[in-house]
């Protein structure tokens, strides 16, 4: 059974990552499973200085899902390298950083930053994060601000491979995710979390602090598999996939419609040993589908071309 | 020295013994006084704990909702079981309550940081449920007799496992029905607080009005008390830093993992 | 208990609206409930001519959610008028067409043809429609064409109210309500379905014939209820709220966020006397929030401004 | 004349009852065979229903998912019990086929057309699952003798409930587990269809590729066929345009409504 991938300058033992923020600097879990089992781990969102984050309640769970405000709070880049990495099982496992930032020079100096670690594998960059310049939109919703960070990041990056991580608050996930091929991301991610918001009608205020949340988990399959689909079918540059993964047949889903790798998030939440016992399942459920590679099921999907949606 | 920091100065006795994840089976439910209340037996897991620290529960027969695991102190374990205390507020505790003896329930413990308990005198403060946590500290106390406790509850005492612990205790239980009773209430807690500060230890649990209150005479009176908190939890293990508290140094830091139990002179509530 | 709601030039006895696509033509409904007792009756898209709709499957069922591709079959706007309509008990509870067309001309002729229909309480216009000039890109994911789209209907609707049904597949959802109040909308609804898709590892096929399909139901309400925030912090006129209602408190939770009204969609499908139940279960929410009209809570969130949605 | 059309010429035999909504008590399950296929009994509801007609249903114990209730046919229903007979092929099933006594299931029904059952002689097709329709049929004809069952099954014969329906009828059960199984099964249906079509009435009702052998030499024999199909349905009642199948005037129409059984000659499947 073979389950390594080769994401271009980055191979994996597995196609499991964790996904970041939902398995906070990695050694959170290690008493619950051997950190060495992933095929990646990608930390919590990292910023220049360190962040507080929002004011609670962060969380609130909905039908299916859960959405976070958490505000991106972390303990900067250099506790990270200095407190975290090195505890971390780095040689055998590749650890990747996801970045985090309001400018785009700031994403610059964050990449100049990681160029010359060795502890770290690649970059993540989170384009789903406020552009200050631009009065809060997201970097990841505009594709010309999108590609302004890529190039920026990627000029600076030195040899690490570059993954872009695109939100799916976009009227067309397509042409975010060519701008940032364009720019010069070597794989993409995708997807983050969905706008959203809950409120409570007897207190009559929102479930967050901070009103709006992103939405993730189980909920959201259905339209991350589409628009990891979407951008498969569209960029050249391997994409990993990722929104609401809570089992080894969800991981071939994504598998199946184009995806290199894929991330596993909320779900880690269930219990603290999900993301290992998923790994172990994984062979399973490939024999169970009749591969012993995922590259031969990789893109496979049969189909017709699909119409625009109309209800 | 700042004691959240991972590598910090932190008390040896309530640091987190090393948590697992367990698959144990239900062997029982006890309901006191309705359908509300449950006392949830499970197999003993093989861990040891120390009273404050909770266990995050997930029935394996829930699907994919709720998501979340819930969180609940530890109330008691034995040879023979380890014992949940629950009021059903919503609908993870509701189907908690109804899970059948022979179901499995994933749990994940012992999380968190409990309570430090000295060898001197003991005073609990505990508001409703914020009882759970000390009937087995109670129980397994060795002198029972040092142990005073001030229980305030909004419902039924008939609900809460008062009685049960120790004869040999000084144990005070108050009924709030009214808002007068919640006022004298607070004035009791000061009352105790501050003639109980010179000789011992407080440890108190309850909900957040009510730490508030003791909070607020623990730091009028220099008490040394240690509250537990509850919030909202998904992990339970420091990594979606959706538990935070605020420190006094204005940190935010994960209850689930440097708590649930904190100094009351600490953190900001 | 005062359940009525003005919506400026429609009135409902109370503020629960069945979804199109949802309710079939009403009748469906006839043995599980009073249909009087509904605030209005929203029915299937209809277009010009009887649609034969998608290939099956064209549903599929996912995480406290459903997708569909049902296609738009239905009987035709001339069809509905002759054999449903006069079924229907119009004059004790608003019926309202929703109208499905794939030209901006097409969308004025069907409002010509309601325009003088006594049994037609009013128009709701669903934009989430494939503009076939433009190559299948949805009139309501673009400012313009929606702008397009609801001069034309206004010009020919007479003095029939104008509902304009969003798509929440959009980059800046207030963008779009404030070009469709500009061009006229009496109306806003909204949230139309979720792009989504859902495949099967064993068979390698989607789980729709279309590929691509819209996801309704519980998953999407904490996006839905954002979407209705900002639209309602943005226009003037009337919202009716929609997407993952599934109880009182729920109908409650988009009056809460400034909707007027709301529809009930994927949840008739739990149990065909859903929506009775539940309008008859409302006053009873409404007490435990401590309310006498809706108007005590509409728009009544306490909040302070949000911070642009980052995780 | 368009014999879907509501208004339309329709067999008032198999006209539907007015469906609906009822929360019925479960009085028990009984497995058949192994855990995968049980018998579920019920409160009898106080409608009546023909054969071939279903129910959707929904356990109150579902919160929001599994979403949609799943639709069974009607197996059988006495003054005591209605009966439905499941097998469990994914999450629905599972969770059903785990009710406890004393729950309750919303179950709306009677939905759809059943079979048209003329008083001559009757040849029933059954093909796995696709007995379950016809066994209160059997149970409850006035003239068993009359009837003649072809069963094919993929599991072992225990799990259906074949002994169970009248001695007196003509039973023949076909058990297929090579791929040679099903070529001789599919032969055998054709000898059948054949040979029985002068004589009466044919009722089938199995999974699809089954159905399309029997409508393949139904229309060959131009027998008088009838089919159950089996659709994916969320709404059970027209409304969402799921379960629908293509008749021969290239029509869409909801199987749930206008089906589950059809004439033979009427639909492409
Ligand atoms: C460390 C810790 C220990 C706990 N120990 C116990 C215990 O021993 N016994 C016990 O009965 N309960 C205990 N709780 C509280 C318990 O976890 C919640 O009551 C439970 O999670 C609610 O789940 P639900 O699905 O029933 O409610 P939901 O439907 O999720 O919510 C119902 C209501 O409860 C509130 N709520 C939900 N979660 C929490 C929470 N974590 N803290 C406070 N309010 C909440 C919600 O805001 C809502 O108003 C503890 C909580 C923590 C954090
Ligand atoms: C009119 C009608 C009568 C039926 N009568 C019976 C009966 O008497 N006994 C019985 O055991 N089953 C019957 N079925 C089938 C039964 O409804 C499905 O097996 C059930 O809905 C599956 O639910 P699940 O959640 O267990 O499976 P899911 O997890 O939803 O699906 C599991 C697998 O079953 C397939 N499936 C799901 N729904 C259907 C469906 N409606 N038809 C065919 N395949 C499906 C899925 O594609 C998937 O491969 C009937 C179906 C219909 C439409
Ligand atoms: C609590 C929480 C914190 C998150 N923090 C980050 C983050 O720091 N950076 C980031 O790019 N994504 C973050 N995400 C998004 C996830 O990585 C992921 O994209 C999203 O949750 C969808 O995947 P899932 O449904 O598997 O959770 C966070 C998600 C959650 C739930
Ligand atoms: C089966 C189905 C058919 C639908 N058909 C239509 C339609 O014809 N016109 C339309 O505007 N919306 C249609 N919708 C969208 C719903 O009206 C509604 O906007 C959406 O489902 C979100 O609400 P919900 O989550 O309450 O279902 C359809 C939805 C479903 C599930
Ligand atoms: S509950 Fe996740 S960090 Fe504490
Ligand atoms: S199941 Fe909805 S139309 Fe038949």
């Amino acid at each position: 059974m073979d389950l390594s991938v080769d994401l271009g300058g980055l191979c994996l033992k597995n196609p499991v990552m964790s996904a970041s923020g939902t398995f906070g600097y990695g050694l959170e879990f290690s008493s619950f499973g051997d950190l060495k089992e992933l095929g990646a781990i990608v930390v919590k969102g990292l910023s220049l200085k360190p962040k507080k984050g929002n004011p609670v309640p962060r969380i609130a769970e909905t039908p299916c899902g859960m959405l976070n405000a958490i505000g991106l709070q972390n303990i900067g880049i250099e506790n990270f390298l200095k407190d975290k990495l090195p505890f971390l099982p780095w040689k055998e496992t590749p650890v990747v950083v996801n970045l985090y930032a309001q400018s785009v020079p700031e994403f610059g100096v964050l990449a100049g930053i990681l160029s010359d670690e060795p502890g770290i594998a690649a970059l993540e960059v989170n384009i789903s994060c406020p552009n200050v310049r631009e009065g809060g939109v997201q970097f990841g919703q505009n594709a010309k601000a999108a590609a302004a960070v890529v190039s920026e990041a990627k000029r600076k990056c030195g040899v690490k491979p570059l993954i872009i991580k695109l939100s799916p608050n976009v009227t067309d996930i397509r042409s975010i995710a060519l701008a940032v091929q364009g720019a010069g991301a070597d794989m993409i991610s995708l997807i983050n979390t969905l706008g959203g918001m809950a409120v409570d009608v007897y207190t009559r205020k929102p479930r967050l602090a901070n009103v709006f949340g992103g939405l993730s988990g189980p909920a959201i399959k259905p339209v991350a598999l589409k628009m990891v689909y979407e951008v498969c079918s569209e960029v050249d540059i391997p994409v990993i996939g990722l929104g609401g993964i809570s089992s080894a047949e969800d991981v071939l889903e994504f598998i199946l419609v184009g995806a290199h790798a894929v991330q596993v998030g909320t779900a880690n939440f269930l219990r603290p040993d999900f993301i290992f016992d998923l790994i172990r399942e994984l062979p399973q459920a490939m024999s169970r589908t009749g591969i012993a590679s995922l590259e031969e099921l990789r893109g496979g999907l049969e189909t017709v071309e699909p119409s625009p949606v109309c209800a | 020295m700042n004691r959240f920091k991972d590598g910090g100065q932190v008390d040896k006795n309530t640091l987190s013994n090393k948590p697992e994840c367990s698959s144990l089976k239900v062997l029982g439910t006890a309901y006191a006084g309705s359908g509300d209340f449950v006392h949830l037996y499970l197999e003993p897991p093989l861990w040891e704990f120390s009273p404050g620290q909770f266990v995050m529960l997930r029935p394996e027969s829930w699907g994919l909702d709720p998501l979340w695991p819930r969180p609940f102190s530890i109330c008691e374990k034995t040879a023979e079981y380890m014992r949940i205390f629950i009021q059903v507020v919503g609908r993870g505790t509701r189907l908690l309550s109804l899970c059948d003896p022979g179901s499995t329930i994933n749990v994940t413990g012992p999380l968190g940081r409990g309570f430090r308990v000295p060898e001197g005198p003991l005073l609990i403060l505990a508001g409703g449920m914020g009882i759970a946590p000390f009937l087995g500290l109670c129980k397994n106390h060795p002198y029972p007799q040092k142990i005073s406790m001030l229980f305030g509850h909004r419902l039924a005492l008939k609900h809460y496992p008062f009685e049960e612990s120790p004869g040999e205790m000084h144990k005070e239980s108050m009924h709030q029905v009214s808002e007068d009773d919640l006022k004298t209430f607070a004035q009791v807690l000061g009352e105790r607080i501050r003639d109980f500060a010179p000789k011992g230890e407080i440890l108190a649990c309850g909900p957040m009005p009510f730490l508030k209150v003791v909070q607020k005479y623990a730091l009028a009176c220099k008490a040394s008390v240690q509250i537990s908190v509850e919030t909202r939890m998904a992990c339970g293990v420091g990594a979606c830093l959706g538990c935070v508290v605020k420190t006094n140094e204005e940190e935010m830091v994960q209850s689930c993992l440097y708590g649930p139990v904190f100094a009351a002179d600490k953190i900001v509530l």
